[in-house]
């Protein structure tokens, strides 16, 4: 891979990422060039094979298809997944196989990202609320651009040496993360989407008695199988119903 | 006189989308992408400078909502902080309370329908399109998002700025902004309840093995109410988080031991 | 002094079930069928020609109900006409208020408990009976049919007839009617969503087929939610009829439209 | 066929159309002489082959049996299929798989002379009306006797005609029906139900909210599949409830 | 001043578990036992003889529910004589009729939660540890069945008592009781409702064979309504206990001579 | 067996019996010896052959894991099936297909001694009635642990003799039972809850109108196939509504 490219490629793969915001914020990264069947697509692009990128960005793709974060919780990340899997798969002209499997430890590598920049940012919080204080309100406002370092740092970085030193120096890395780790974050990632629904309901639950919307909204996909779709409209006709009652009249 | 032109509603509506996840920070959350969008137009709203401080200083609390449902919540506090800065009585309490009481149930809802439906129906389709490599899959996949999302949210933010400066015409303190925040208050519980179902997963190992027979906890479980242990687990995350007052890093480490633990032990499997 | 005997009341019901459908039209649909069974008893309620002119004129408005449900109808109106003619104050807007309020409820009821329920299940059970020829197959379907619907029918119609008769007396104007009216609202909007979910049939035979891999346009409408093209098709009628006002036999000619395009591009298959 | 048999058999087809009045209206019409069950031993009778008039007529019964006609949407006419179809078959000794087969193209033409009826039938509504303001009260009462003429002649002649003058007329006629048109009229009766549905919504509808009402049943049925009775019984229970909070009390 | 110290109360809840089924008879159920345990305290209530001979009396009348969820009432009962032996202005028409309104819901209640569910999985799951003679099943549900039923009685037995020596303070006889009852009432009939379809049963075995079709009366029972057969039934027992007036005993007639009479004729089938 | 063996069963069977009451009431007694998984332990133990025991307890078990008692309804007795049919297949050395097959006459039995005692209870009603209008408390409020004796005559007297004069009695009585007679005994367990539905919706009910709230249990369970739990999540939502309406506020 030429320098040219690996730059390239950790550009996007930065840009494409949960918190870099340049695209549009994550209307056009995260939820655009992040996914990876279009990341497939850009960076076969780069790479000159864009039949084989797509291909194995759809095998990526499917593993996080339903991937959700709720309040902070990331059960897996897709960033290194695609933006090191594929062009280490292409260059090395492995199947989507191979690509999919490595996308398992680098998602875990991801994660750790993800959250030490979260964790690491709290320094712009405070930056910021000083910069208010004493009425820098300018560059206060600028925080949120600034911030981008972290995220450039903890994304830029690893993608371009990746691909850059090459494919066999990934997978060397990849095997120092012993075994019996995989289990551990499989169960992780499952378990841990409860920490952000736990989080929303604490900021919308306004006493312990509206749990029973909860158990309803629950029991509609656990006992009765409902899509999403329904489960919104039976939602809307229950808020309908309370409004109707907390009104104290009919509301049509 | 409105203070506000159009183009500082664009102005802030792009920001927002923008660096909504910008500063993600365990501390505040968004904090600092709505801090920033307040920033922008704080010269247009007021003249002393004592008086933008206070303006931008109530939006460093925290925050944290789906950024692209959750766009009607800028919005209307666009509008509201609008109508303020021209002299109404809106009092710093309403407009914290507003956005505290939007956030959750917006982020309830757009994590649901964006994240958990939106996205992975625009994505199936885009995997099945893109077989064989064929490009119509990301082609579709990103006209179809972009020509969804970007209109959405703008009309959430514009349309819930709209609702912000007519406010007080609306006794907004009272009346319809309550009955609407307790709607989205009720959707979003009931979502958040369904989409805990689909997305928090945990199967436990245990069985008691007697010769030919087996008898699995799980399925034990499962005839009680299906999806129990991801329903207890949402809740202990809820009550570690509300009822002990837990930071999020905290039951975040939390979570793990327990991922450890039960998956050494073979209590949780995959 | 009840103008009505029994014998009137039970004239105008047989006039009602003979020619509800008879001379079914697309400007009034049922209208002709009231309009002759008031015309049946308009000289025992009024004496002055005037009155009676302006009694049938009444009844030759617009009128669609499912006849055997919705024999309720012509029931309560004819106790409201007759205590009208008594001299109580039931102003014109009151009966046609009523007649409006109630054929659409008592529609929707009618074609989902008789056409969409009971006719089938005393048709299933006669061709089950019928198997190979046997005449106890149409036979029971001729005893069970007529001894549920006259008996119903009748029990309809004569019970809103004294709900007719007593509706001032129980302010009618407001209170009960208004309940009932209300209640047979909320059931007819929802058993008319549940039996179009049922009856109107859209399948959609667009494709994409690449290779070994095929991804159908139906599979991902029904991922989203099942039946939702009858559910669109329905709303759609629904919009052109009551939110542009066209002519049902307009609505008619555009589904017709919609069919043949739908057909011959394979949009729409059987 | 005698003459005398296709007459009759042409009468009591008339008789059993949707908007043939004589046999108490649809009571004893559309609903009970008009069912293809019914119609088939009745014929039999008439032909002298009871069994194989019912056996033939429950296979016609069949394709109809869920048919629906909700604000004059008609998908289908079992009157023609019935009344031509089946004293064809038993004249010519066909099979009750023949009688299904032509009982398509013979629905289509029901349903073109339904919607001829309710076209032209706006004329007595006129007449209705114009006698009405003349003072005319007992003719304009008798409007709906007068309107048989139109069902009369659009179902007794054709079905004579096709009972009297044989069984090579019928399927000749219907051979000019293009092939290609029989997709179109299976997709057209399947979605036209949708029109008499909007019918009844429009004069059911308050406001748009109740929407919500309509959204309801219509999950029941398309995602949780209940039975009719069950979404009934729920329709009154959200009735019930909906007049507690109207009445604002408890109701019971 | 509480008459009733812990030791009583404690000695009440006690005689309540062991004896409520002790005297079952067809007449009055468990009154006995909840004579038996006013009885107990009597004396400490008051101290005329006639006082206690009708506080006593009182407790003679019909009661029934089930005995564990059920050990509320008894506690609340007992509450409300202390308060009432106390001077407080109780009529004895309230505590009759807090005993009626409470005993069906929460028979209903207990018997599906306890009955129908607790007992139910705690059998299963010994079931399977039993799996080879294994002593782990029956120790399992020694120790679960009483681990969790001794508690769970006492903290309704207890909670019920002081809620019941409250009773005046809360406007009992209004406000919180009736909406205590009401709710209890509601959850008590869907839950009957609910498991009377899980554990009545009624197959009908009537069907048509002709040649190679069988057209079964139960097929087209299950495609109107599924267990229509025993809700039925059900309507029929409450029909002749409440509105008929019958006696259990007479019903169990009825019901037996049906079982007879429907088993021989093949009418219900096991 | 030994006359030791045979008593002690006998003791065990009549604490066990649902309306004995000294092992706690239903606590110790009906719910937990009177289980036919604990009996069968505890008979196994007293007659040496605990593993057996068990695996006989827990084939009966089977048989009965569903029953429930509404208003005295008692479609099957497990007492003597546990009582009489482990001994007797133990003594036997019979196999647990015995003690199944034989377990059904005896709940006959069992079912026919409930309705006795029930009966003949009644006596002692009076009785109570009668001392306390004396004044006589102390021997009123005694009445229940009286009342025992009919129990213990329908119980322990049974099972002794079973036990006790041998396996070759019991079956011959059971073939007593005409064999035409299972199957009406089995449709009548089927039936026999409704009775106590029946009671425990007379003593709930307030009005006809609320038969709307068993319907709607009811299709959740026959329809919808919900587990009880969320059916009572549901029956909670429900009430919490109508708290709402009668409330006539939101009462969160
Ligand atoms: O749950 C709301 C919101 O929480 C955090 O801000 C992030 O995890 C977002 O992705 C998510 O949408
Ligand atoms: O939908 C109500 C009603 O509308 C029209 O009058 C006809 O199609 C009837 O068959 C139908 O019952
Ligand atoms: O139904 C309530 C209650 O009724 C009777 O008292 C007995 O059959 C109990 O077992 C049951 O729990």
């Amino acid at each position: 891979m030429t320098i040219f490219q690996a730059l390239l490629i950790a550009l996007l793969g930065y840009l494409g990422s949960i918190y870099g915001t340049f695209l549009f914020g994550t209307v056009g990264g995260w939820n655009l060039i992040g996914r990876p069947i279009v990341a497939g697509a850009v960076i076969g692009f780069i790479m000159g094979d864009v039949r084989n990128g797509i291909i194995i960005g759809a095998a990526i793709q499917a593993l996080y298809v339903g991937l959700v974060t709720p309040g902070m919780s990331v059960p897996g990340d897709v960033n290194f997944a695609s933006y090191i899997g594929i062009p280490l798969a292409l260059a090395s002209g492995a199947s989507a196989e191979y690509a999919v499997a490595i996308s398992v430890p680098l998602s875990l590598l991801g994660v750790a990202a993800i959250y030490s920049v979260a964790t690491f940012n709290a320094v712009f919080v405070h930056l910021q609320e000083r910069w208010i204080a004493e009425g820098k309100l300018k560059q206060a406002a600028r925080i949120p651009i600034y911030s981008n370092i972290s995220e450039f740092i903890v994304r830029f970085i690893p993608i371009f040496a990746a691909c850059y030193f090459g494919a066999e120096f990934v997978p060397k890395l990849i095997a120092l993360i012993p075994e019996s780790l995989a289990d551990i974050f499989q169960v992780l990632g499952g378990i841990l989407p409860a920490v952000g629904f736990g989080l929303l309901i604490k900021y919308t639950l306004k006493s312990n008695r509206q749990l029973l919307y909860l158990l309803i909204g629950f029991i509609m996909i656990a006992v009765l199988h409902m899509p999403i779709v329904a489960v919104t409209i039976v939602a809307l006709f229950i808020a309908f119903i309370d409004y109707q009652i907390t009104s104290g009249r009919n509301a049509d | 006189m409105a203070k506000l032109e159009k183009k500082d509603i664009r102005k802030c509506y792009v920001n927002w989308m923008t660096f909504a996840l910008g500063c993600q920070n365990m501390e505040r959350m968004m904090a600092p992408a709505f801090a920033r969008m307040m920033g922008l137009v704080v010269d247009k709203l007021y003249d002393k400078k004592e008086d933008k401080i206070k303006c931008m200083q109530r939006h460093t609390q925290f925050f944290n909502t789906e950024e692209a449902m959750g766009a009607i919540i800028p919005g209307v506090i666009l509008g509201m902080e609008e109508k303020r800065a021209e002299g109404e009585d809106i009092p710093d309490e309403l407009i914290q309370s507003t956005k505290t009481a939007l956030m959750g149930p917006f982020a309830g809802i757009g994590d649901s329908l964006i994240g958990g439906t939106l996205r992975p129906i625009l994505c199936s389709i885009a995997m099945g399109l893109a077989a064989g490599g064929n490009l119509a899959g990301p082609a579709f996949y990103c006209v179809a998002w972009l020509g969804i999302i970007i209109p959405l949210t703008w009309i959430l933010f514009s349309r819930g700025y709209k609702f912000g400066i007519n406010a007080t015409d609306m006794v907004f303190a009272g009346g319809r902004k309550d009955a609407i925040t307790r709607g989205a208050n009720l959707i979003g519980l009931i979502v958040v309840g369904a989409i805990s179902a689909q997305y928090v997963t945990a199967n436990t190992g245990w069985a008691y093995v007697s010769g030919d027979m087996e008898i699995t906890l799980q399925g034990i479980l499962d005839s009680i109410l299906p999806c129990l242990l991801p329903l207890l687990l949402t809740l202990l995350a809820w009550y570690l988080l509300d009822k002990k007052g837990m930071k999020i890093g905290k039951v975040f480490v939390v979570f793990i031991v327990i991922a450890v633990a039960a998956s050494l032990t073979g209590l949780l499997i995959i």
